[in-house]
């Protein structure tokens, strides 16, 4: 039984995390960098240790540093969240040797999976359809222009390490091929150390669609729905929501099927989540496992109603699934928004810095999953993800007219934000008929830039509450010069004031 | 109390005609506001206008008469003028240019700074990397300069709108 | 169709209120009292308007003003919210005269259901069981012992305008008897200027359960389940849940069936609550009918999954219900606690005054509708409730868990709050158990208020905060003495700045 | 800096041996806290003690040396005792015997006054009824004393502490 536990991470996901702890009874240690210090992780906690300085390589990464913080405070187990050592299969095997209980799958589950080749032919061999492309890395460049016949032009380039869209490249036409072959090679080298590219056929108006899953030690195996996840930009998803307005109950029924293939072919445990991407027919893909609790986890955990970091915990326990396949249903629609530290208007260029002002959205169907507070600073070293706002409605509908009103209360200054621009999304006709893919945000990047109108008088307004401030400010220190001249008032006024 | 008050590309006049308790009488270019106005939170004023209810934010600037405001959707830089104020600017040098240093809209560390003191550099040349969550930013120079200065090193944490390099 | 709408309230519940419409993009007005043009329902409206000096009676209940300003804001509705005129048939009739919707049911059935021994008659006329007693007010004092004898001791006497525990009085000894229906009629005639009581068997281990209904223009009417209201004290509800930890699937069909055809009875349409007293066995009992939207009507949205504001709305339009009966079903268990501005440990005495912070709780789960703020002054004049903490688990013990949590987080300062006594009620044994009736908190006092231990070294943790403050504030205060001989440096500072 | 600090009951000698950056080393009655602490918001300080996170409020009363101060469910009155306070201390008077007046705890507004001045008044009389959100509370004497003073009058809004009557 798990009783305490460290949290290997920082920001929204470490608090999550440790919300459900509380509810289970669960103590928690953070870690924390020199940078985060005053972060709410750190106060959230039962107990928090600094690991190092703010670079993640001396801190959120630091497996040594971490495993030995662990022993010394005596946790079970250890929850790695998502991003930094979440998909590391090293950490999760020294976790094991230092007899503490990694959540999440082994480390053989991890190794495949963070492999894109190797996913790919244990995919192809337990019938689960993958991109057309090759299964190997491209060593010979002389078959790579058969076998880009066969596939059929575009194409694209992938490196077999990668990830956030680094190595990556689209072929048209058969006369840029080896170039581009070369090029991606040099990127993923660069990037990742490892210059393996496979090519696999570029999918016209691509959807990412995934499926949660998860299995228990048993070989029991579930998943829980789609999530639709095609607002991205630059590979990043912005917004996600289920059920996904495209599927169809006979298409869901399949996909789930291979999620489920996909995640027993590889002896999984835990959650997991296994994207698709399909095209406008509802063709699908394999496309990769992300074997680690996924950012947009709380629009399954509304629409289903579990509590995935607890059914994580239950499976790490060694306990069984709490529900079977058939027990599983989606209730309403969840959408989730996430709220970057970021200037939509200069390139989504990063927004650190302190926050002067928040107003959270609250009522009805609203769950905000954040960690920063008034007078927080947030630090340049990580991720610029702020919040997660996630709405529940009946329909999609109620859905994307709470989303809006949710976004209409939130209010953050002192850093940049996406708020606007995610008002802008919620209010666009492609996505309120949900017909869109991944170029969403490319294709209607002027649309959702606009800047909004001024309703009414706002520029007076402006106008008038400076001006109000500045009198008030003038009549202040009128009061104050005249009051100086009243040399002991301080002394004075201690003096009676009763204790 | 009239007096000027820039707000992003225009000078508006304004007077406070008349006030009793959070009730104002104010005249902007010549127009009349009968308004209520309260501050509700730190730097935040509710203001009522034919019964429309505005939310309003100030963001003191350095300058205390200075402000960031924001409205629902709209962010506004203004400065209120008064006579303090005048003084000051007419006694500010003109050469205001800002083209001749380097500086970032955000704070961040240096990664690189590929040129050194007495470079000639050529329009569009990079003279500056700098890293914030992750992402890399590229500054380079608009025309054909001179490094004239470098103020910081690779590995800096640097501030916004602080001074990286100056160029001629 | 309802385009613009006042809100006849204040407090959380009209913010609650706008919320819906904002969603439905229904343009809202606010009044307000000269003790709230601060108030968050001011700040969250489109219009705002002062309607008169704090006292409730010059404000929030004068009909008057509140149906010109309808008239000249040109709103197509007003919702009342609850209390204030909520259940005023005047209002309700004075509405309709001026051709705006009142988000309610008729004055009619707003009457019927206001004077107690009318709806007993009523309810007995439609077949819904009522307290045994007497149906007509009681004028020839000499029947009472004959009726008691009937009913048998002990009994209650209770004001037929009654309300809130006034004119109310427990009679156990036949001897008792005629003095209490003196003073009970006294009692009433000062509180309401009506002295009618009546009789009725005191019922022992009483729970308090209620049936939300909601019916159309067209007489579709059904229920949505039960909440359990049996936390009270002082007859004021503190704590809510549904489904009851009591209930069972076959009294709870009866009983719906008997709150649906409460509401028949009176031809109701909008949304209502009908209030049952039930003994240990589940021997239940009409109490009364609450003719508007109740305080506890979250939870219910949360384990059935609609929004009743909007429904309230769409039955208000001429629509019909957006559900039958058949579609209903709870899934999960929702609690609400309610978060009073009060002294638990100084006899629950209101604690007004300024807001110094607050951190409201987030995350799974967790539904907060307040309207109080940073800064915020509760101003004297009105109900103590700050705002209703809502959680929802998938089974009852998840949900106390997750609210134990969320109390955990939620602080306020500044002002006395109920919290920490809520986090005694949740984890004191006999809720854990979901065995307790409305006598709970009376007989658990003293557990209940019993002061929290300090954790480890709170005390010495908070003289280091104190000490760390003093000497903070010491060297500033001596950095600023060293900087005063500077004399125009702020003349400087401003030179120096770049505008 | 060594000095005096009254917690509720207690008097606590407190030193602080040695800081840097967050860290400090403090005695306390002689037994020493090594602990990490950080102002996160407004009046609100995280401390790291043993690995253990506390989360500490204080809230600063009028005078700026008093304040009360809230742990996770434990409020404290903490005053710091300094020079200047021991010699402010020692010239206040003795007989700060606070039942020579009635006040409330909480603000509200005068309901009625059964009294007048120069009343003689027996022990649990009932001298001011005061309303605060609806519900009335009655204040009464706890000896017997004599009316000297009404410093309000009904309908009258009312600060929490403020003093409503003096009696003798």
């Amino acid at each position: 039984m798990i009783q305490k536990l460290l949290v290997a991470n920082r920001g929204e996901i470490a608090v999550r995390i440790m919300r459900s702890c509380r509810e289970m009874d669960i103590k928690t240690v953070s870690i924390y960098s020199d940078a985060d210090r005053s972060a709410q992780h750190v106060r959230y906690a039962d107990e928090a240790y600094r690991i190092g300085s703010p670079p993640s390589s001396e801190s959120y990464l630091a497996i040594n540093k971490i495993i030995q913080l662990a022993k010394k405070t005596k946790v079970d187990a250890i929850h790695p969240g998502y991003g930094f050592l979440s998909e590391n299969p090293e950490f999760a095997e020294r976790c094991k040797e230092a007899g503490i209980e990694f959540i999440g799958p082994d480390s053989k589950a991890i190794s495949v999976m963070g492999d894109k080749i190797s996913a790919r032919k244990t995919m192809q061999q337990a019938g689960v359809p993958v991109v057309p492309g090759t299964t190997e890395p491209i060593i010979d460049e002389s078959l790579v222009l058969n076998k880009i016949r066969d596939i059929g032009l575009p194409v694209m380039i992938k490196a077999s390490a990668g990830g956030g869209g680094k190595g990556m490249r689209k072929v048209t036409e058969e006369k840029e091929i080896l170039a581009a072959v070369r090029a991606a090679k040099s990127e993923a080298k660069d990037a990742f150390g490892d210059d393996s590219v496979y090519i696999e056929k570029y999918i016209e108006s691509p959807h990412h669609i995934e499926f949660q899953i998860m299995a228990d030690k048993y070989g029991n195996t579930v998943h829980l729905f789609e999530r639709e996840c095609s607002v991205q930009r630059r590979h990043q998803k912005v917004v996600e929501e289920t059920p996904s307005p495209v599927m169809t109950p006979q298409v869901r029924e399949i996909m789930g099927q291979h999620a489920v293939n996909a995640a027993k072919a590889v002896n999984y445990h835990g959650a997991g989540t296994v994207e698709f991407i399909t095209d406008d027919d509802l063709n699908f893909y394999f496309l990769e496992m992300n074997t680690r609790l996924q950012v947009e986890h709380p629009i399954t955990e509304r629409v289903v109603g579990v509590d995935l970091v607890k059914e994580q915990i239950n499976v790490a326990n060694g306990n069984r699934l709490s529900f079977v396949q058939e027990e599983l249903s989606q209730k309403g629609h969840a959408i989730e928004c996430r709220i970057y530290a970021e200037d939509p208007d200069n390139k989504f260029m990063p927004s650190p810095g302190k926050i002067k002002h928040i107003s959270e959205p609250l009522g009805l169907g609203v769950r905000h999953d954040g960690y920063v507070y008034k007078g927080y600073v947030i630090p340049i070293y990580y991720d610029p993800m702020i919040s997660k706002l996630i709405v529940w409605g009946e329909s999609r509908t109620e859905a994307i007219n709470r989303m809006r009103r949710a976004l209409y209360e939130y209010k953050i200054t002192g850093v940049k934000t996406s708020i606007q621009f995610l008002e802008k999304v919620m209010k666009h006709p492609e996505f309120e008929k949900g017909i869109y893919n991944t170029h969403f945000i490319e294709n209607n990047e002027k649309d959702l830039l606009e800047p909004e109108d001024c309703e009414g008088n706002c520029e007076e307004m402006a106008i008038i509450a400076a001006f109000k401030d500045y009198l008030t400010k003038q009549k202040r220190m009128a009061l104050r010069q005249n009051g100086a001249s009243d040399k002991n008032s301080k002394w004075k006024m201690a003096g009676r004031t009763k204790h | 109390m009239a007096l000027e008050i820039q707000i992003n590309d225009r000078k508006a006049y304004v007077d406070n005609l008349n006030q009793e308790d959070s009730k104002m009488l104010i005249d902007i270019d010549g127009k009349h506001y009968e308004i209520d106005i309260v501050m509700v939170e730190d730097n935040v004023y509710s203001i009522l206008y034919q019964g429309k209810s505005y939310n309003v934010e100030l963001i003191p600037k350095e300058n205390p008469k200075s402000y960031i405001v924001n409205t629902l959707y709209n962010s506004y830089d203004v400065d209120i003028i008064d006579a303090e104020r005048k003084y000051l600017m007419s006694r500010k040098s003109d050469d205001d240019d800002d083209s001749d240093s380097i500086s970032t809209p955000m704070p961040g560390k240096v990664v690189s700074i590929p040129v050194k003191t007495g470079d000639k550099v050529s329009a569009g040349t990079t003279v500056i990397v700098v890293s914030a969550m992750k992402m890399e930013s590229e500054y380079k120079v608009k025309k054909d300069r001179v490094i004239k200065n470098i103020l910081v090193k690779e590995g800096d944490i640097i501030l916004a709108n602080q001074i990286l390099l100056e160029i001629e």
